[in-house]
């Protein structure tokens, strides 16, 4: 791949512009060492831009391309110690990099405030969130506790936290995911900062929750007027909020501009390669079949060709059956252990699979698609229900019949490299079922994973490396073909792409559709990336609570939902369109129900109605 | 994104750079390689550390006695070297027997519900009794040995290692990797020593190292107890324990060893912060 | 909570049944016939059997065990067979020395390791922390008695600012007391705070490479702040396990400091008892010390439900 | 109680057990000594004079002797002291002690004749009975309670309730780490000066504390702060830190002081054969052995009287060997000629007495030098004691060789250390047999007069030296340390006796 170095120059004429710069970034170059033996390693070149007070910059870029390095240099917060921050930051006009430490830490949380990625181990657990927020307010104003105790509860109203009184001595660990980015919220705006920097605030949430938090940062930034540095690499979220994008790759910028500009003509090849991949919620309407991504060469910014997958193949028996299964986790407590509830994680949940399908399992966090996934290759024990792999029961006395089960249904993790044994060169990973089920010798194996890395779009030559020398894609990749090795018929990809870069998420994907075209592959996709889903799936069920609440073929589900529930999840995912962005979504804040039930709980009855074929909706009676 | 970075043991990549980043562990290493070759060799240069001559005892250092003599008139120097051989031996026989027993208990707790409980309470029970005097009242029971001060010094430090292992197993068997294995078809044996031994390698190098220092400590403090090796045999324990009397008078049969002993448990300790900073991949990410 | 507790009790009792049985039986095993030890050199074989009978030395081991147990689960821990004082009674006028020098051993150990840890661990990497963890390290490098011995000479002999040896018990004034207690205690501590202070300069550096601290730097929270704030009450928890950890090791380890600073605490009492093998002494004390080790341990994870609030039981 | 009239003694030992009738433990003596009183005394020039007893009598025959108690007498508990009480404790002594023992076979009766007095009759003339009644070796005929005399010999007595000049404080009293004595304020002190074991036990201080303390180095350190005021036995190798040092003085208050024997087992081989003991005769370098532990001679000296030297029955017969000097190929042929066939000699090394335990070593390095196998066996005291009665092979849980020591004193008395009886299995440890010897003994003790049982010992000595029941170690002199202000320490052989001790 050409390395693309574009010098960024600042537009003189922009609309959005305003007067004066809140924060204004010129030449900044920062750098890290490990050791002071070794050279200086720059991860961010040259880059500069502008942030006007009121506005939203949104800086994206695939992982690793230096966004967080950029907002934490404006912060001064990498380590003193083997890093190095050159150019100039100037907020308001002072020289940031100039200030001592005492004054800088005025700055921090005064005039500008963060937000991080993930609020559930950005908040400190040992203190109840109201104190963090007095602290941060009496750090910079001198107040009393008592007044610092009044506004910390005013801002949580503000963020809309229910009880916002109550909430002041609750500890972290009682609130929701949502509630805590909330709280975050809160203390960034605790002293009304100049500039607010947001770094990837909403990428750990569901999609519900994000909606929440975007439609609240875009409400408070009009109240009070603060410049906002967005970084994430979600092109729909930047769609949604910025004025202005810039575009990261490898630490340079290589394209600025409006918004509106970037997602419409984008001139950079990596800014359309980028564009390209992003999966947009409803590009497939009207489609029946998945589609590959249409993907950029980020060299030559030609694009590739979208091609529509097979339909599944409808003459053969269903390769995997799952019938009424159930599965719940015991909770226990007091002198005896005595159950005192259970956690209904998978409830009365039927489906089939033919040879070539794909069908998605979605919903929000907690819904059970993992447990369901999970269940099916028994690596949590059923409650009931029946699971069948080419007919065959798969059951809890048969060690043989498990072992030919997963034979035939493999399954990829979410996270590539957690599923990989970080010692192991990745040849022998992939061998290992092989070798383990002694369905050759060594030198079969060998041939057969040579083979299976070549289709997998990996040298066979990386055979003897270690899971850290690869990157994400290519890691994930190695997971399939370790699943692959077995010669599966189902594939159960629980969030397999979850994690990946969106550019890399589409190859992953493309890779996935061309496997099962040329493999009959069945593919149970887990993932609550709602746009991926609509590409990838044939057939799509929407899990609510451990219960399937709807199941259909995926336009017919897409396209007309019939659930509420289905509905509402459909309004939340952003829509990487600039010129939607101020559409209010109007959700409501409303938390998560919780699957635990008490013992002797009976799940109400319920039916599932065909509203057009093969579409079915849950019906309570 | 992901933190999948943290979980990444950098141990192969540049390892002189660690060396550099690590002074102190490398002095650690260069002094106990150093006197590991001196007790390999101690036969060929250090002299006999056995032969009394009582008219010669309590000789300050000469060059016929380059650490002078003890009150029994055999060469202190001898038998510091030789006593490097006994010393080194326990604290590294203890280390890899506890590790090594610890490691098989402490897997089986780990991955089998249905012994952890037995297991546990039984090692609840040999932690509970104060380890010097389990290790006082076993020499007392089968008389002083090397051998039976190794052993009385590796049983309490069992439970610890099973423990460490336990808590390791426990937290790994539910690695998506381990997972991963399973589905794959791999066997419960193979999952156990390729997939979950080796995650318990890092914190038992460490552990290792303690045990290693406290070892030696421990048997020469059982030596002042009165329950250590044989009187014959040459330990820095021994000889500080048989000398402190002569201290006043003949300072070197007690600094001596001290200070071989203090060396040795310094460099094990400090090899092991350094391992343990190597190993740990946080210390990359600190504030 | 309170179920909890009880729970764990009953596990304690599991465990000291257990501990009971190794105990008398490695007791037991060994070789050693007290009462060949109180006949004295100069008494002959006749009159040594004659004593054993007497003792009850005679009978066979499983009805020695079940006549212990059958006194200990009715609370009663025997008598010495040499001084024929209830078990019971010498522990407890041996308890407070032994206890008196865990504490002060722990008050002088904590603050600093802790301190030491702190610091090293903030500034990780740099010539301070090297030099802090040296000489944390130094300290677990000395055998305690070489320590005690030097201590003793220099404040003892030297300068006569300390007591030599000897406890007084706390009635008799605090100062008394604890001029008895300072020389033993740091001789013990030296251990304990390079194991406390390596600890939580380990700890400290895991939460310091947390969010949250940077969340709290974000916010533009002072350094000493964010380290005893912040950092130090999250890496609480490690901390106090090791404390609980070195209070249990401290109890089995006083036995060389109590030898040195002769110091009469049940340490002593339990090394003599070995040497002479006066079992139920011996019994005794280890029951009791594996009694306070499983109560230290309770205390201990109850403590984390103060540390930290997400811990319940 | 004020420190000037509080006398602080660490002592060798921990008073383990009370009871000084049931233990020959000499810690157990001293207690004794605090709190009884007996019958006679010898005094310092051994003469034997009456201390609770205010007269005897003596029949023509030499076969009934009456005694009658001195008036006023009283118990701690305020009971008075009875003659009953004495037959109790005599009897109670007699059973137990190995020359009370002796006497005991020649004894008819024992009876009170009234609250005051009462006799003893013998079957024949027992010329020492005086001597064994007022000895201070243990164990010592002490006069106790009828109630706690007439307790099974065998079995402890916990009690410590006596007439003697201090009681025993047993409220202050800490188990294995102090004992605390007070003085009597009723003990009438017979109106003589101290002398010996006799004489006017006055007792100057209010309060004697008998500390444990475990280490040596604590302890003089302890003595030199003035926190302590006695040590009774300082290794020579500390008396250099307190030979500078005027606030504390040094004495060696036992004259005969303590000499360490090696017993065989002259049961297993090689030692069933008197080669293989003669062997060892001249295997041992004395001196050696002692420089080993006791560096400067002047704590030491070689000593090859099977009496010990310095004593009344010292003697100089059969000492060729030992005048020769170190003989390792003479003590390699005689292990020939004993026929050793190469089986490890097992020395059990006793390694809680550094005098002992550096013993073993140079044995064990001469052993070898002289063609013997070896296995050093170290065991503590307890373990010692233990294994020491198994008469088996050594490959089979016995032993072939054990050490220990007693005081000079001691074994000046053939009858009273069980050690120097020749009995054969019946006998003290190692078991020797010589009917020569058993001869000799009993001649020793019915002689009449210190000449010619003198002249007696010369004759055992002579052939003791030919059957060789033990070897000896050597003979060493404890130093015993005090602040400088402690006057009045009487030196008795055995005993440290805490009567007529003062500050100032
Ligand atoms: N403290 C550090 N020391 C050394 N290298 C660092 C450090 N922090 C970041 N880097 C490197 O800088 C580069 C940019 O990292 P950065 O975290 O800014 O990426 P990002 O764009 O925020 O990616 P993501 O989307 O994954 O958050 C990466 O290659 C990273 O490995
Ligand atoms: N081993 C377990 N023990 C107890 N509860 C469990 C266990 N595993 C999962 N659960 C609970 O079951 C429910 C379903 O979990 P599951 O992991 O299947 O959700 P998910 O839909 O995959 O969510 P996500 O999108 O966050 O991965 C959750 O409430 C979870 O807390
Ligand atoms: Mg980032
Ligand atoms: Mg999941
Ligand atoms: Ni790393």
């Amino acid at each position: 791949m050409i390395v693309l170095r574009t010098v960024w120059q600042p537009t003189e004429d922009r609309a959005t512009r305003m007067t004066k710069p809140v924060l204004s970034v010129r030449d900044l170059t920062t750098s890290f060492r490990p050791d002071i033996y070794s050279p200086w390693t720059p991860v961010v070149r040259n880059i500069g831009f502008d942030v006007a007070a009121g506005e939203t910059l949104a800086i994206v870029g695939e992982s690793g391309s230096g966004k967080s390095v950029t907002s934490l240099s404006v912060m001064r917060l990498l380590p003193p110690r083997g890093s190095r921050i050159e150019g100039e930051i100037r907020l308001a006009g002072r020289d940031l990099l100039a200030l001592p430490e005492q004054e800088m830490r005025k700055v921090r949380g005064g005039d500008i405030a963060m937000i991080f990625q993930e609020p559930m181990t950005s908040l400190n657990p040992m203190m109840t969130v109201g104190e963090q927020i007095a602290e941060a307010i009496r750090g910079h104003l001198s107040i009393g506790s008592a007044e610092a105790r009044q506004e910390t509860i005013r801002l949580f109203e503000k963020v809309r936290l229910p009880n916002a009184k109550e909430r002041y001595d609750v500890y972290p660990h009682k609130l929701s995911g949502g509630q805590r980015q909330r709280v975050m919220i809160a203390m960034a705006l605790a002293t009304r900062p100049k500039l607010l920097i947001a770094d990837e605030p909403t990428t750990a949430l569901d999609v519900t929750i994000q909606g929440q938090i975007l439609d609240l940062v875009k409400e408070l930034q009009e109240e009070t007027g603060m410049a906002v540095l967005f970084i994430t690499h979600d092109m729909g979220v930047v769609a949604e909020v910025a004025d202005r994008t810039l575009v990261m790759l490898r630490g340079d910028v290589v394209e600025d501009g409006p918004t509106a500009e970037i997602f419409g003509n984008g001139r950079h090849p990596y800014t359309r390669a980028l564009l390209a991949a992003v999966p947009r919620l409803g590009s497939m309407a009207g489609r029946a079949l998945p589609s590959t991504f249409g993907l950029i060469d980020t060299a030559t910014g030609s694009r590739g060709a979208e091609r529509e997958a097979a339909p599944p193949v409808a003459d053969k028996p269903a390769v995997l059956e799952v019938k009424n299964l159930t599965t719940r986790f015991a909770v226990r407590s007091g002198l005896f252990s005595k159950v005192t509830g259970a956690v209904h994680a998978v409830e009365n949940v039927s489906f089939s699979l033919q040879p070539g399908e794909t069908l998605s399992l979605v919903g929000e966090s907690g819904c059970g698609k993992s447990t369901t996934g999970r269940t099916i290759l028994r690596l949590t024990k059923p409650f009931s229900g029946t699971v069948l792999v080419n007919g065959q029961e798969v059951g809890a006395t048969d060690r043989e019949a498990l072992k030919s089960a997963r034979r035939a249904v493999q399954m990829v993790f979410q996270d590539p490299f957690a599923s990989l044994n970080p010692r192991i060169p990745i040849g022998a990973s992939i061998a290992e079922p092989f070798l383990e089920q002694k369905l050759g010798g060594k030198a079969e194996a060998r041939d057969k994973t040579a083979a299976l890395m070549h289709r997998v779009g990996l040298l066979p030559t990386m055979m003897s490396r270690l899971p850290h020398e690869f990157s994400g894609g290519q890691r994930q990749r190695i997971c399939i073909a370790r699943a692959l090795m077995l010669d599966p018929k189902v594939i159960i990809a629980d969030e397999a792409v979850s994690a990946l870069d969106v550019s890399i998420k589409a190859q992953v994907c493309n890779l996935l559709m061309e496997l099962q075209e040329s493999l009959g592959l069945a593919y149970l996709f887990i993932s609550h990336d709602m746009a991926v889903v609509e590409r990838v799936s044939h057939r799509v069920a929407v899990m609510y609570l451990g219960e399937i609440v709807e199941i259909g073929p995926r336009s017919a589900v897409f396209e007309a939902p019939q659930h509420s529930y289905t509905k509402k999840l459909m309004a939340a995912v952003p829509v990487p369109d600039p010129s939607r962005r101020r559409m209010r979504r109007n959700t409501e804040v409303e938390e998560i129900k919780s699957p635990f039930r008490i013992p002797g709980f009976v799940p109400p009855k319920s039916v599932y109605k065909e509203v057009s074929k093969d579409h079915f909706v849950q019906v309570r009676c | 994104m992901t933190n999948a970075a943290q979980l990444a043991p950098p141990v192969r990549a540049g390892i002189p750079r660690f060396l550099r980043r690590h002074p102190t562990m490398i002095a650690g290493g260069t002094v106990l390689a150093a006197i590991a070759l001196a007790a390999l060799l101690a036969p060929f240069f250090a002299g006999d550390p056995a032969t009394m001559m009582p008219s010669e005892r309590l000789q300050s250092p000469s060059a016929r006695y380059w650490l002078g003599t003890d009150h029994l008139g055999r060469d202190v120097f001898a038998r510091v070297v030789h006593g490097a051989r006994v010393s080194l031996a326990v604290g590294i026989v203890v280390a890899v027997s506890s590790i090594a027993i610890g490691v098989v208990i402490g897997m089986i707790a780990g991955y089998f519900r249905k012994a952890d409980p037995v297991i546990m309470r039984v090692m609840d029970a040999l932690m509970a009794i104060p380890a010097i005097l389990l290790a006082i009242a076993l020499v007392a029971v089968m008389r002083a040995s090397v051998g039976v001060v190794m052993l009385a010094i590796v049983i309490p430090e069992i439970p610890r290692v099973v423990r460490l292992v336990r808590s390791v197993v426990l937290s790994v068997r539910e690695a998506p990797y381990v997972e991963a294995a399973q589905v794959g078809g791999t066997r419960l044996p193979v999952i156990l020593v390729r997939h979950i031994l080796p995650s318990t390698v890092p914190p038992l190098i460490v552990q290792a190292t303690y045990i290693c220092a406290s070892a030696i400590i421990v048997e020469s403090t059982l030596s002042f107890l009165g329950a250590g090796v044989p009187p014959e045999t040459p330990t820095w324990g021994s000889m500080i324990a048989q000398s402190r009397m002569y201290l006043p008078r003949a300072p070197w049969t007690v600094f001596a060893p001290g200070f071989a002993l203090a060396l040795v448990v310094l460099s094990v300790n400090m090899l092991g912060d350094g391992l343990r900073d190597l190993l740990d991949p946080r210390m990359s990410r600190r504030m | 909570m309170i179920i909890y507790i009880l729970r764990r009790l009953g596990a304690t009792l599991i465990v000291m049944g257990l501990v009971g049985l190794m105990v008398f039986v490695l007791l037991h095993l060994a070789p050693g016939d007290p009462a060949a030890v109180i006949a004295g050199d100069n008494a002959t074989p006749e009159q040594i059997a004659q004593l054993r009978q007497m003792l009850g030395l005679d009978d066979p081991l499983p009805v020695q065990f079940l006549r212990w147990m059958g006194d200990v689960v009715q609370g009663d821990l025997g008598v010495s067979i040499y001084s024929n004082e209830p078990v019971a009674q010498l522990i407890m006028q041996r308890m407070e020395a032994t206890v008196s020098l865990a504490i002060a051993t722990l008050a002088f150990a904590v603050p600093i390791a802790i301190a030491f840890g702190v610091i090293a661990a903030h500034r990780a990497g740099t010539t301070v922390d090297r030099i802090l963890m040296l000489f944390s390290v130094m300290g677990f490098s000395l055998p305690a008695f070489v320590l005690g011995y030097m201590l003793s000479w220099l404040f003892a002999i030297e300068w006569k600012l300390l007591p030599v040896q000897g406890f007084t018990p706390i009635s008799e004034g605090i100062w008394p007391w604890a001029r008895n207690l300072i020389l033993p205690s740091v001789t013990l501590g030296m251990t304990y705070t390079a194991l406390i202070a390596r600890i939580t300069r380990t700890s400290m550096l895991e939460v310091l490479s947390e969010d949250f601290i940077r969340t709290a730097r974000a916010k533009g929270v002072a350094v000493p702040r964010i380290l005893v704030k912040h950092a130090l009450r999250n890496a609480g928890v490690p901390i106090a396990t090791v404390i609980g950890i070195g209070i249990a090791l401290l109890i089995g380890g006083v036995v060389v400091t109590e030898t040195v600073f002769n110091i009469p605490g049940v340490g002593r009492l339990v090394v003599d008892a070995i040497a002479r093998r006066d079992y139920p002494v011996i019994q005794g004390v280890i029951l009791v010390f594996s009694g306070i080790y499983v109560f230290v341990n309770l205390a201990t994870d109850l403590s984390y439900t103060l540390i930290d609030p997400r811990i319940r039981y | 109680t004020a420190r000037s009239t509080t006398l602080r003694c660490v002592m060798h030992a921990d008073l383990a057990s009370l009871d000084p009738i049931a233990t020959t433990a000499s810690i157990t003596a001293y207690h004794g000594a605090l709190i009884y009183d007996t019958l006679f005394g010898h005094d310092a020039d051994s003469i034997t004079r009456p201390q609770m007893v205010s007269d005897y009598t003596v029949s023509d025959d030499g076969l009934t002797y009456v005694f009658i108690l001195r008036k006023g007498l009283k118990f701690h508990d305020g009971q008075p002291v009875t003659a009953r009480d004495a037959v109790a404790s005599i009897k109670r002594w007699g059973a137990r002690d190995g020359a009370g023992q002796h006497l005991f076979k020649r004894v008819a009766d024992v009876s009170a004749k009234d609250d005051s007095s009462f006799s003893i009759v013998l079957n024949e003339p027992y010329p020492l009975i005086l001597d064994w009644l007022g000895k201070s070796s243990p164990s010592i005929c002490f006069i106790m309670r009828e109630a706690d005399a007439s307790t099974d010999p065998g079995k402890p007595i916990t009690e410590a309730v006596g007439s003697g000049p201090y009681m025993f404080n047993r409220a202050e009293t800490r188990t294995g780490s102090q004992y605390v004595y007070d003085r009597n304020p009723e003990y009438v002190a017979v109106a003589e000066p101290a002398s010996g074991f006799a004489g006017g036990k006055v007792a100057k201080f209010e309060r004697i504390i008998l500390q444990n303390m475990p280490d040596e180095q604590t302890a003089v350190s302890a003595l030199q702060a003035g926190e302590i005021d006695f040590i009774e036995k300082i290794s020579p190798e500390l008396l250099s830190q307190l030979e500078g040092d005027s606030s504390v003085k040094l004495e060696v208050l036992n004259k005969t002081g303590a000499m360490g024997w090696l017993r065989m087992n002259t049961l297993q081989p090689p030692f069933n054969n008197v080669k293989a003991r003669q062997a060892m005769l001249y295997l041992i370098d004395q001196a050696a052995v002692m420089q080993a532990t006791f560096g400067d001679p002047k704590h030491y000296k070689g000593c090859a009287s099977l009496f010990a030297c310095g004593t009344t029955m010292e003697s100089d017969a059969n000492t060729g060997w030992f005048k020769g000097g170190q003989n390792i190929e003479k003590a390699a042929a005689l292990f020939k000629e004993a026929g050793y066939d190469g089986t490890p000699v097992v020395i059990m090394q006793q390694t809680t007495l550094p005098v002992l335990s550096n013993a073993s070593l140079l044995l064990a390095q001469w052993l070898r030098q002289a063609g013997v196998n070896v296995e050093l066996v170290p065991l503590d005291w307890a373990g010692i004691v233990a294994r020491r009665s198994n008469k088996g092979k050594a490959s089979e849980g016995g032993w072939n060789i054990f050490m220990t020591y007693a005081s000079g004193s001691a074994y000046n008395n053939p009858i009273a250390l069980a050690g120097h009886a020749a009995t054969g299995e019946k006998g003290w440890f190692g078991w020797p047999e010589d009917a020569k010897h058993e001869q000799l003994r009993d001649a020793w003790a019915a002689a009449p007069d210190l000449a010619s049982r003198q002249k007696i010992a010369h004759e055992m000595q002579e052939n003791a030296w030919n059957f060789v029941p033990h070897v000896y170690l050597g003979q060493w002199f404890d130093t015993a340390a005090m602040r400088s202000d402690v006057n009045g320490m009487i030196g008795l052989p055995d005993l440290v006796p805490f009567w007529n001790v003062s500050r100032g």
